[in-house]
C-alpha cells in the first residue's frame, strides 16, 4: 500500500498566535508585493532579417566568360553525343559538348518526332541515349521504352513493364514520379515506385535482375535516378512525410546483390561512420549523433531519405549526395539537431564509409530537404584553385564547399529568404530567424522560402564555356501551423498545416544564371509558374528549360535572351537532354507531362478550395488547371 | 393575479415546451455506449448500380451516425488524428483523391465509405480492417460525407480551432453525389 | 492510493506557505464574523421589544452621534483588517514566486489532453527527453519548473500537496514551479471543467529521493523489450494488428501514435485510466473491454476481444515494466 | 390597524373618481387584455411568477445533482446529463431568476414608492418581459430536448467553441444570454428614467427611499455590464455559426479574451444581484425597527461605491491563468477594497436595529438570516481574493459554497423577506407568521447544512463540476451531508409555497398599511388600483408616512380621461410637465416575437438573423407609428388646493 508519505499537516497553532498579534496591534505591514517577476519567456525578437539577396535583377549584362577559362570540370570526358545518365557526367554538369545547335540557328528548331508514353502522371525523367537507341522511363507503372533512333520517327523497339504494386501510389507523397534511369555495362538500371531496383538488358529488353529494397508498409517509395559508379548501382529511398528510416544502398551491377547500405540515422555502425570520418565542423563531430540528437527511439521514424542527385569524383574516389528532411515536419516533436537529416555526405563508393558530412539544416523547421545536386568544379578561390562542389540548396543559399574536407567556403542567397538570416561560416550553422519558427497553437505567416525551398529537386546545369550555373527554381512563401503528428506505419506522419503562395514580386518561377566566382546573379528570367523542369546547356551556348504551362524554351547562355520556344501538349517538369543521332544531326529531347508536387493539382485532380491540399502547394497553383492538362509525351526537336 | 390567469399562463409554457420536444433530440444525443452495426452489415451493399438482368432492389444500411452532431464531431477528430489528412488533406486531396468535391470513385453512401475504409482500395487506400471499431467507422463515414456537403447543415461541425484553410462543413454548399469516371489508372493486378 | 489530503496536508514549501496564509485569513475572518454576529445579537437583544405596534423609536440626535462613532470605529477596523489581509497576501505571493536563485531546475512540459495527462521531461541531451503519461515523478528537494500546454480545451494542473493550480490554456505557454520537500505519493487532478470526463482526469505524483528518481528515469527511458514467452508474443501481435496501434505508442515497437496515453511502461504505473483505476489485471480487463462503463464519454472505444486474445494482450502489457 | 391615510380632497365622492380612473387605466379584458397590458404592476407580477418558476425548475435540477453526488461513483445521472444540469442550473439561476427577479421587484415597487402612476416606458416594459420569457423558454426547451448547454454557466472557450461543443447546445445558451440581456437593459432604462423623472413632488434626491436608491444603482450597473456579455455571447455564437475568429487562438483570437469579456460582466453581475438585496433589507429593517435606517447618506454612498468598485475586480476569477503576478496582486487589493462599503451598509443596519425597537416578524428574521449568511459569503470571498490561497481553492467545491452563501444569503433571503413584507400590498392578504418562521428556519439551517460542507470539500481538494468522485477520495461523508441539507432547503421551499397558496386563498385581510411602513406604497389600498395614486402625493421628508402631518398633501389636475403622469425635475422633484402614457397595445409582443424569430432561427441557419432583422424593423415601425390625437372627452376640473 503506497503511503501518502510524510505530508506535514499545518495546524493553525502558530498562525493563530500571529493572527492574534496582528489583530490586536493592526499595524499595517508595509506591502512589498511586487511578487517574483514572471520570467515570461518573451523570445528576444531578432531584427526582421532583411531578405538577403535580390530577387534577381534581369538587366545584368552577361560577363562574356571572363572567369570562364579558369573553371574546369574534374574528370570531364570527350563528348560522345550520347546521354548515359540523367546528369550527363559524374560531375553533374548537364553540359553537352555538341554545338550544331548554336545561338544563331536555334530559332529554326522544329519538331522532329514525338512519342506518347501512355501514362498521364508527372514526367520528371531524363531520356537516355545509348548508341542508336533512346530509353524513356515513365511514372508509375514505370514502363521502360526503347526507341530506335536509326529509323525515322523513333519507333519503339521493345518495352519492359515491371508491374509495381498499385498500393505504392498510396505512399508516394508528391505524385508517383520517376526521375530517370542510368546506363552501364550494357544494362539499363532504374527504380520502381514499390522500392525495387531493376536491371534490363539494353539490347533485348529482358530483365537481368530485380532487387526488392524497401517496404511500402513502412511508407517507403523510390523515385530517384540511380548512379552507377565503379560497378555499383547507388540508389536511395524517399518518404520523409511517412516516417521512414532513410538509407543509400549500393547494388552490384552484375548480380543486383546489396554491396553496402548506409542509414541516415541511428548509431554510427548503421550510418557507416568509422575511423575515416572527419567532418569539418565541430557540431557534426561526436559519437552516435544519429541517436543522441533525437528524442528516445524517434530516429527510427526520422525520415532523411535519399531521393535526389549523386555526384562522383573519380580522383578523390568520393560520392557526394544529400539526405532529405527529418520526420515529422512539426519541429516541437523532435527536439535536437536530428542528425543526419538535410546532410551532405561524402562517401567511399566501394565500402560506403562516410569520409565527411555537413548538416546543412540542423533541426529543420520548414521541410528543407538537402537532396539537391552538388556540381563538382575546380574553382579559382582566393588565388588558388580549390576542388569544390557548388550546390544551389533548398534553403535558398548557393553553397560552395571544399569537396575534400566539407568546409563551406561561401553561402549566398539566390532567392527571397527570411527563415534564416545567413550562414555562420565558422560554425557552419544557419542563423535561424526565431520569429519564423513554427510553434504549436499559433499560425506563423510569410515564411520565405516555402517548404519546396528556393530550389527543389529540379537539377541546374553548368557551362565551362560561360562559367555560369543555370538554376531553374521557384519563388514561394508560406503560412504554417504545426499540429500533433501521430506515427501509424504506412500512413503520413507530417504534423503541419501548410498554405503556400507566390513570394515577393508575384511571380512563382525564376531561371537564373549564377556566377560561382563572383557569387551573384548574372542574368535572370522570371516565369509565372515555378520552373520545375531541369536545365540543359550545350557547347553551342544554348540553354534549354521548360515551364509548367508547357513552353519549351531555348535561351542564349551568355545574355539570357530568348532564342526559341515551342508550346508542348502539357506542362514540362522533365529534364531536357541533347544527343547526336545516327544521322549525325544534333537533337534535343524533353518529356512533357505536368505533375510532381506543384502539378499534383492537375495530375491528381486536387480541389483547390482546400488551400492546405497537396501539403499546401494547391493554394499556390490554383490557376494551373486553366494553363495545362495532363499529358505524357516525349518531344524531340532538331534543326531542319 | 387571479388563479385562473395563472393556470392559463402555465398552459402556454407547457405547450411551447412540448412543441420544441420533437425539434432536436436525435441530433444532439451523445451516444457513448451504443454499438453500431459491425463490419458484415455493410458488406452486403453493392458498389455499382449496373446489374445484369433486372436490377434487384437497392439495399441500404441506415447509418447510425447520420445527422448526429456528436458522432460527426468525433469523426472529424479521428479524421485528423489518424492521418487521413495526410493523404486527403482537409477534403482537397493530395496523395489521395479529394473528398469535398462530388466525384465518388467508390460510392458516397455511408456504407460505401465504411467499406472503402475497412477493405481499402487498390490505388493506395490502406485497409483498416480490425483496426477501427464499428462505432468509429460510421463516425468517420458521417464526417467524410459532411465534408462534401452530404450531411445536414445543423449537426455538421463549425469552424475548427486551426489555421482557416477552407470553408467549414456547416457552410459547404449542398450537392448531389456523382459516381465519377475513373480518375486514376485502372488498378494493375497485384504482383504475385 | 488515497486522494484525501486537504490543502493543509503539505509536502512542499509553496503549499506550506499558502496553508499558513489560509489559516491566518480564516482566523481573521472567523473573528470578524463573530464580531459582526455579536454586534447583531447585542443590537437585537439590547433594543426594548416594542410594546405597541405603531409607536416609532426615538431618533434623538445624541443616540445618532453615539451610533456614528460606533459605525466609524467598525469601518476603520474593517479597513485595517483588509490592509493586514492584503499585505499578508502580497508577502506570501512573493514567497511562493519562482525562486530566481534555483540551481538548474528540472523542466517538465505538461500537455493536457481530453481527459489524460502527458509529461515530457526536458534534458540537455535530446535523447534523454523522457515522455510518459498520467504519472509524474519528481526528485525531492529540487525545484521543478513546469511548462503548461494544451492542444484542445482548458485544463488546470493541481497538486494540492505541493502548490496551487495553474491553467493549461491552448495558445498560451503558462509556467509554474513545484518543489517537494518530503517524499510521498499523492493523487493530483484537473481543476478546470474540460468536458465529459473532467471528474476522472487525475494523475499520480511520486516524490522520491534524487537517487531513486534517477533510477526510475533510466528505467523509463529504456525501450520496451520484445516479448519472450509465446502468450506475450501473441499479445504483442494483438496490440499491433488490432485497434490499439491506432492510438497508443510503445517505444521500441511499431506503435507510435499519441492519440491516447503512451504505454511503454504501463505495468510500472500505480493506476490506469488517468489515475482513476488501480492498476490491477481485473481493472485492465474491464477497462479494455468497455471503457464507457467506467468513464462514459471517454474517447477510447469498447474493444470486442476474444478471451484468448484478451489474456494474451494482458500478458504482453504486463511485460511492459 | 393604523388609521387609513385616505386622500380626500375632491368634492365628488372618491368612489366615482376611482371608477373614472379605473376605466382609463385598467387592462383590456381576457387574453387580449393580458397580452396587450402595459400596466407596470401586471407585467412585473407576471415576471416575478415566471422568475419563481425558473427558480423552481433550477432548484429541482440542483436537487437532482445533489442526489447524484450523495454517494461516490453514483450512477443516478451520467456525465452528459449532469453537465447539462449544472450548466442550466447556473445559467437559469443567474440569468433567468436572479436579475429578472430583482428588476421585476423594482418595476413593481419603485413607481408606487416614489408616487407615480406607471413606469416611464410602459410598452418597453412589456417588450422586456416578453423577450425574457422567450429566452427562458428557449433555454429550458433546449434542456428538455437533450439540447441543453453542457459547457458550464461561464462557457469557457475553446470547450464552448465550435471545435469541442458539437451541435446547437452552446448556441442555445448564447442566444438565451442575448434575450435576457436585452430584457435586463430595457428594465434598467425604465427604472432609471422613472426614478429621475417621475418622483412625487417634494421627493428630492436625498428623500428617495434606500430601496429605490439600490434599484437605481443596480440599473446603472446593468447598463454598463450587460452589453459586455451580450457582445461576448454574440461573438461566441458568430464563432460557432459563421466561422469568425474571435476566440480562435491560432488565427489571432485568444481563449483569454472570452474570460476577460465574460468576467468584466460576470462580477458586476453578482453585485447587480446582491445590491437590490441591500435595498430590500433597508426597507424591511426600517419598518421593523420602527425608525429610518441609520446613516442614510452613508448607505447611499456605499451603494454607489459598491456599484463602481464592482467593475474593478473581475480578474480575481482568473488568478490561475498566465497573468503577470503584479497585476494579480492589484486585483487582490481591489477585491478587498469592495468589502469596505459592504461593511458600512451592514454596520448601518446593525446600528438601526441597535437604536430601533425591532420586532422580529418573518421579514426581519430573513434580514438577520441575510446578515448571518452573507457575511460568511463575503469573508470566504476575501479568502478567494487572496492570490496564493485562491490558487489552492479556486475551481474546487469551495467556489459553489462561496457563491451560494453570497447569493442565497445576499439575494434570496432578502427576497423572501420582501415576499413576506410586500405580499399584503400585492394581494391584500397577510401571510401566516407561523409558516413564515418555519420556512425561514428550514431554509436557514438547510443553506448552512448544504453549503458549509462544500466549503470544507473545497479545502479537501474536491474539484467543482464533477459528476462523480471516487470512493477512496474520502469526500463521501461531506457530500452526503450537503445532499441532506439540499433536502432541507427543498422542504423549506415547499413550506413557503404552501404559505403563499394558503395566504392567497384565506389569508387575513391586510388593509393599506399592515406594518406601519414609512414609504408611499403603504399610502394606497392593497392591492393597489391600476392607477396607483388618485392624486399624486407631496413628500415633505425622508420618511413620507412617518412625518406626523396626518393626511398627505396631494396634487390635483391630472386628466381623468387619459393616462397622464406627472413629471418632475431630477434634483428636487418640482412638478415639471405632464406626460401622456400609451394605451395597451400588442406591438411590444410582436416586436419580441420578431426578435425571437431572428435569434432562434439564426441558430439553425444564419439567414434567420436577416429575416428576424426585417421583422423587427417592421414591428418597431408599428411601435413608433404616430397616433391620432384623442378628442377631449372630459373637462379638467381645477380644484383649489
Amino acid at each position: 500500500m503506497i503511503d501518502r508519505g510524510a505530508t506535514r499537516h499545518i495546524w493553525p497553532t502558530r498562525v493563530a498566535v500571529q493572527a492574534a498579534v496582528t489583530f490586536l496591534t493592526l499595524v499595517a505591514v508595509g506591502t512589498a508585493c511586487t511578487g517574483g517577476s514572471e520570467d515570461s519567456a518573451n523570445a528576444k525578437t531578432l531584427p526582421r532579417a532583411a531578405s538577403r539577396g535580390t530577387a534577381g535583377n534581369d538587366t545584368l549584362v552577361a560577363r562574356n566568360g571572363i572567369g570562364a577559362g579558369k573553371i574546369t570540370i574534374p574528370g570531364a570526358e570527350a563528348e560522345d553525343g550520347q546521354w548515359l545518365r540523367p546528369a550527363k557526367d559524374y560531375a553533374s554538369t548537364r553540359f553537352s559538348g555538341l554545338d550544331q545547335i548554336t545561338t544563331a540557328n536555334a530559332s529554326q528548331l522544329k519538331l522532329a518526332w514525338s512519342f506518347s508514353t501512355g501514362v498521364l502522371r508527372g514526367q520528371e525523367a531524363a531520356p537516355l541515349v545509348v548508341g542508336g537507341t533512346m530509353y524513356v522511363v515513365t511514372p508509375y507503372p514505370n514502363i521502360l521504352y526503347a526507341l530506335d533512333l536509326s529509323k525515322p520517327g523513333g519507333p519503339a523497339k521493345w518495352k519492359y513493364e515491371p508491374q509495381p504494386l498499385a498500393a505504392a501510389q498510396g505512399v508516394a507523397c508528391c505524385d508517383v514520379v520517376n526521375r530517370g534511369a542510368a546506363f552501364a555495362d550494357g544494362k539499363i538500371f532504374y527504380n520502381t515506385l514499390d522500392n525495387q531496383t531493376i536491371a534490363v538488358d539494353a539490347t533485348t529488353g529482358k530483365e537481368v535482375w530485380r532487387t526488392q529494397l524497401g517496404d511500402i508498409n513502412h511508407g517507403e517509395t523510390m523515385t530517384m535516378a540511380p548512379l552507377v559508379v565503379k560497378g555499383k548501382v547507388l540508389v536511395g529511398n524517399s518518404g520523409g512525410e511517412l516516417g521512414i528510416r532513410g538509407w543509400l544502398t549500393a547494388l552490384d551491377v552484375k548480380t543486383g546483390k546489396v554491396a553496402w547500405r548506409a542509414y541516415h540515422g541511428g548509431p554510427d555502425s548503421l550510418v557507416l561512420i568509422g575511423p575515416r570520418f572527419k567532418p569539418f565542423y565541430e557540431t557534426d563531430q561526436g559519437k552516435d549523433l544519429g541517436v543522441t540528437t533525437w528524442p528516445p527511439d524517434k530516429w527510427k521514424q526520422g525520415g532523411a531519405g535519399a531521393w535526389g542527385w549523386i555526384s562522383y569524383d573519380a580522383a578523390l574516389n568520393l560520392i557526394y549526395y544529400g539526405t532529405a528532411n527529418p520526420g515529422p515536419w512539426n519541429p516541437e516533436q523532435r527536439p535536437g539537431d536530428n542528425k543526419w537529416s538535410s546532410t551532405t555526405f561524402a562517401r567511399d563508393p566501394d565500402t560506403g564509409e562516410a569520409v565527411w558530412a555537413y548538416q546543412v539544416t540542423p533541426h529543420d523547421l520548414h521541410d528543407y530537404d538537402g537532396i539537391n545536386e552538388s556540381i563538382l568544379l575546380d574553382l579559382p578561390w582566393k588565388g588558388q584553385t580549390r576542388r569544390v562542389l557548388v550546390r544551389p540548396e533548398r534553403d535558398g543559399y548557393v553553397y560552395v564547399q571544399d569537396r575534400t574536407t566539407g568546409e563551406v567556403l561561401a553561402a549566398d542567397t539566390f532567392g527571397v529568404v527570411n527563415s534564416t538570416s545567413g550562414v555562420n561560416l565558422q560554425t557552419g550553422r544557419p542563423v535561424v530567424n526565431h520569429e519564423k519558427e513554427p510553434q504549436m497553437g499559433k499560425v506563423v505567416r510569410e515564411i520565405c522560402p516555402a517548404s519546396p525551398g528556393t530550389k527543389d529537386w529540379q537539377p541546374s546545369a553548368f557551362s565551362p564555356r560561360t562559367g555560369l550555373l543555370y538554376i531553374p527554381h521557384q519563388n514561394l512563401c508560406m503560412d504554417v501551423e504545426p499540429v500533433e503528428a501521430n506515427y501509424i506505419a504506412g500512413t503520413p506522419y507530417v504534423g503541419m498545416n501548410v498554405k503556400m503562395y507566390a513570394g515577393p514580386g508575384g511571380h512563382r518561377g525564376v531561371f537564373d544564371a549564377w556566377d560561382p566566382i563572383a557569387r551573384r546573379k548574372v542574368w535572370s528570367v522570371t516565369e509565372d509558374f515555378p520552373v520545375w523542369s531541369g536545365a540543359l546547356v550545350t557547347a553551342g551556348d544554348v540553354v534549354f528549360y521548360g515551364t509548367m504551362d508547357g513552353w519549351f524554351k531555348a535561351l542564349d547562355a551568355r545574355s539570357g535572351a530568348l532564342l526559341w520556344k515551342a508550346k508542348l501538349g502539357s506542362g514540362i517538369i522533365g529534364q531536357p537532354v541533347t544527343y547526336r543521332a545516327p544521322d549525325g544531326k544534333q537533337y534535343v529531347a524533353i518529356l512533357a507531362g505536368v505533375g510532381g508536387w506543384p502539378g499534383a493539382i492537375v495530375s491528381a485532380g486536387i480541389d483547390a478550395r482546400d488551400s492546405s491540399a497537396a501539403l499546401g502547394f494547391a493554394n499556390a497553383m490554383r490557376d494551373l488547371p486553366n494553363a495545362t492538362t495532363k499529358g505524357g509525351t516525349l518531344y524531340v526537336f532538331g534543326l531542319p | 393575479m387571479s388563479a385562473m390567469s395563472a393556470g392559463r399562463y402555465w398552459g402556454r409554457i407547457a405547450a411551447v415546451a412540448a412543441l420544441a420536444l420533437g425539434l432536436a433530440c436525435k441530433r444532439e444525443e451523445r451516444r457513448f455506449n451504443a454499438t453500431y452495426p459491425s463490419a458484415p452489415a455493410y458488406a452486403s451493399v453493392t458498389l455499382d448500380t449496373l446489374q445484369p438482368g433486372v436490377p434487384s432492389p437497392e439495399l441500404t444500411v441506415k447509418s447510425p451516425a447520420e445527422g448526429n452532431a456528436y458522432d460527426i464531431a468525433q469523426g472529424k477528430l479521428l479524421f485528423a488524428q489518424w492521418n487521413c489528412t495526410g493523404c486527403h488533406s482537409h477534403g482537397g486531396g493530395g496523395m489521395g483523391p479529394p473528398l469535398m468535391d462530388n466525384e465518388w470513385i467508390y460510392g458516397s453512401s455511408p456504407e460505401n465509405i465504411v467499406a472503402t475504409i475497412v477493405e481499402g482500395r487498390p490505388n493506395g487506400m490502406p485497409s483498416f480492417r480490425n483496426r477501427i471499431t464499428a462505432n468509429q467507422l460510421w463516425q468517420l463515414a458521417a464526417y467524410v460525407r459532411s465534408m462534401a456537403g452530404l450531411e445536414a447543415k445543423g449537426p455538421s461541425p463549425g469552424r475548427n480551432d486551426e489555421m482557416q484553410y477552407k470553408v467549414d462543413e456547416q457552410r459547404t454548399p449542398f450537392r448531389t453525389p456523382r459516381a465519377s469516371s475513373s480518375k486514376t489508372l485502372p488498378a494493375k493486378s497485384q504482383r504475385p | 492510493m488515497t486522494w484525501a489530503g486537504s490543502i493543509f496536508d503539505t509536502a512542499g514549501s509553496p503549499a506550506e506557505r499558502i496553508a499558513r496564509l489560509a489559516w491566518f485569513l480564516i482566523i481573521v475572518s472567523a473573528v470578524t464574523y463573530l464580531l459582526v454576529l455579536a454586534a447583531t445579537g447585542i443590537a437585537m437583544r439590547r433594543a426594548r421589544v416594542r410594546r405597541t405596534q405603531g409607536e416609532l423609536a426615538d431618533t434623538r440626535p445624541e443616540t445618532g452621534k453615539r451610533l456614528t462613532r460606533n459605525v466609524a470605529i467598525a469601518t476603520t477596523l474593517t479597513t485595517l483588517i483588509l490592509l493586514v489581509y492584503v499585505s499578508a497576501t502580497a508577502l506570501t505571493g512573493k514567497a511562493i514566486a519562482w525562486p530566481l536563485n534555483a540551481q538548474q531546475p528540472l523542466t517538465i512540459e505538461v500537455t493536457g489532453h481530453q481527459w489524460w495527462w502527458q509529461f515530457r521531461y526536458r534534458d540537455s541531451l535530446p535523447s534523454n527527453w523522457l515522455t510518459t503519461s498520467n504519472e509524474l515523478h519528481i526528485p525531492v528537494g529540487r525545484p521543478v519548473r513546469v511548462i503548461l500546454l494544451s492542444n484542445d480545451v482548458i485544463h488546470s494542473f493541481w497538486i494540492p500537496e505541493l502548490h496551487g493550480k495553474q491553467d493549461l490554456i491552448p495558445g498560451h505557454r503558462n509556467t509554474m514551479w513545484i518543489k517537494a520537500d518530503r517524499p510521498g505519493v499523492w493523487k493530483a487532478r484537473c481543476a478546470e471543467f474540460c468536458g465529459h470526463q473532467h471528474a476522472k482526469m487525475a494523475f499520480d505524483v511520486v516524490a522520491e529521493s534524487p537517487a531513486q528518481f534517477a533510477q526510475w528515469y533510466v528505467r523509463q527511458l529504456a525501450s520496451a523489450l520484445p516479448p519472450t514467452d509465446s502468450s506475450a508474443k501473441h499479445g504483442y501481435d494483438v496490440f499491433v494488428q488490432r485497434t490499439c496501434i491506432m492510438c497508443h505508442s510503445i517505444n521500441g515497437t511499431e506503435a507510435g501514435s499519441n492519440v491516447g496515453p503512451e504505454l511503454t511502461h504501463i505495468a510500472s504505473r500505480p493506476s490506469l485510466a488517468a489515475g482513476s483505476l488501480p492498476n490491477t489485471r481485473v481493472n485492465l480487463t474491464r477497462w479494455i473491454l468497455n471503457p464507457q462503463l467506467i468513464k462514459p464519454g471517454v474517447r477510447m472505444p469498447p474493444n470486442a476481444l476474444s478471451p484468448a486474445d484478451m489474456t494474451a494482450l494482458l500478458d504482453y502489457l504486463e511485460t511492459l515494466k | 390597524m393604523p388609521a387609513e391615510h385616505a386622500v380626500d380632497t375632491d368634492p365628488n365622492s372618491p368612489a366615482s373618481l376611482h371608477a373614472r380612473l379605473e376605466r382609463v387605466w385598467r387592462n383590456g379584458p381576457g387574453l387580449w387584455g393580458w397580452l396587450t397590458s402595459v400596466n407596470h404592476k401586471s407585467i412585473a407580477l407576471r415576471s416575478i411568477i415566471t422568475a419563481f418558476t425558473f427558480f423552481g425548475i433550477a432548484g429541482v435540477e440542483a436537487a437532482l445533482m445533489r442526489v447524484q453526488l450523495a454517494r461516490p461513483e453514483n450512477s443516478f445521472i451520467g456525465p452528459d446529463l449532469y453537465n447539462q444540469l449544472f450548466t442550466t442550473h447556473g445559467s437559469a439561476m443567474m440569468f433567468l431568476f436572479a436579475v429578472p427577479m430583482v428588476q421585476s421587484v423594482a418595476l413593481y415597487f419603485v413607481p408606487i414608492m416614489i408616487g407615480t402612476r406607471n413606469v416611464a416606458f410602459p410598452r418597453l416594459n412589456a417588450f422586456g418581459y416578453w423577450t425574457y420569457l422567450i429566452g427562458g423558454v428557449l433555454l429550458f426547451s433546449g434542456l428538455f430536448t437533450n439540447t441543453g448547454p453542457d459547457q458550464g454557466w461561464f462557457s469557457y472557450v475553446p470547450l464552448a467553441g465550435p471545435g469541442f461543443s458539437p451541435g446547437k447546445r452552446v448556441d442555445i445558451w448564447a442566444q438565451m444570454i442575448t434575450f435576457t440581456e436585452i430584457a435586463a437593459i430595457v428594465a434598467a432604462i425604465e427604472v432609471i428614467v422613472t426614478v429621475f423623472k417621475q418622483r412625487a413632488p417634494g421627493m428630492s434626491l436625498n428623500r428617495v427611499p434606500l430601496f429605490v436608491w439600490a434599484m437605481v444603482v443596480m440599473s446603472f450597473m446593468v447598463l454598463v455590464a450587460m452589453p459586455y456579455v451580450a457582445t461576448a455571447s454574440a461573438m461566441l455564437a458568430m464563432d460557432r455559426l459563421i466561422a469568425t475568429q474571435f476566440f480562435n487562438y491560432t488565427e489571432g483570437g485568444d481563449a483569454l479574451l472570452w474570460q476577460h469579456l465574460f468576467w468584466f460582466f460576470g462580477h458586476p453581475e453578482v453585485y447587480i444581484i446582491f445590491i437590490p438585496g441591500l435595498g430590500m433589507v433597508s426597507a424591511i429593517v426600517a419598518t421593523f425597527s420602527r425608525r429610518p435606517v441609520f446613516g442614510y447618506t452613508a448607505v447611499v454612498l456605499s451603494l454607489v461605491a459598491i456599484g463602481f468598485l464592482s467593475f474593478g475586480l473581475w480578474v480575481h476569477h482568473m488568478f490561475a491563468t498566465p497573468l503577470p503576478q503584479t497585476g494579480q496582486t492589484f486585483f487582490t487589493a481591489a477585491s478587498a477594497m469592495i468589502a469596505i462599503p459592504t461593511g458600512v451598509t451592514i454596520f448601518c443596519w446593525i446600528a438601526t436595529i441597535w437604536s430601533g425597537r425591532p420586532r422580529f416578524d418573518t421579514p426581519m428574521l430573513y434580514v438577520v438570516g441575510f446578515i448571518a449568511l452573507f457575511t460568511i459569503g463575503g469573508l470566504t470571498g476575501l479568502l478567494l481574493a487572496s492570490v496564493p490561497v485562491d490558487l489552492q481553492i479556486t475551481d474546487t467545491d469551495f467556489l459553489p459554497g462561496h457563491i451560494h452563501y453570497v447569493l442565497l444569503g445576499g439575494m434570496v433571503f432578502p427576497l423572501f423577506g420582501a415576499l413576506h413584507y410586500w405580499f399584503p400590498k400585492v394581494t391584500g392578504r397577510m401571510m401566516s407568521e407561523r409558516l413564515g418562521k418555519v420556512s425561514f428556519w428550514l431554509l436557514f439551517i438547510g443553506v448552512n447544512v448544504t453549503f458549509f460542507p462544500q466549503l470544507l470539500l473545497g479545502i479537501a481538494g474536491m474539484p467543482r463540476r464533477v459528476y462523480t468522485y471516487l470512493a477512496d477520495t474520502g469526500w463521501g461523508g461531506l457530500n452526503l451531508t450537503s445532499s441532506i441539507g439540499a433536502g432541507l432547503i427543498a422542504v423549506g421551499i415547499v413550506v413557503l409555497v404552501i404559505n403563499i397558496a394558503r395566504s392567497l386563498a384565506a389569508g387575513a385581510a391586510a388593509g393599506a398599511d399592515p406594518w406601519g411602513g414609512e414609504t408611499l406604497e403603504w399610502a394606497i389600498s392593497s392591492p393597489a388600483p391600476d392607477y396607483n395614486f388618485a392624486y399624486i402625493p407631496i413628500v415633505h421628508g425622508r420618511s413620507a408616512l412617518w412625518a406626523d402631518t396626518g393626511d398627505l398633501d396631494a396634487v390635483a389636475g391630472l386628466r381623468e380621461d387619459r393616462r397622464e403622469v406627472l413629471q418632475t425635475t431630477m434634483l428636487d422633484a418640482v412638478p415639471d410637465s405632464r406626460h401622456e402614457h400609451p394605451d395597451p397595445t400588442i406591438v411590444p409582443l410582436l416586436t419580441a416575437l420578431a426578435v425571437g424569430v431572428g435569434l432562434i432561427w439564426g441558430i439553425l441557419d444564419p439567414i434567420g438573423f436577416d429575416v428576424g432583422a426585417v421583422l423587427t424593423f417592421i414591428a418597431l415601425a408599428a411601435w413608433g407609428w404616430p397616433q391620432k390625437t384623442k378628442p377631449n372627452t372630459h373637462e379638467i376640473v381645477e380644484v383649489p388646493k
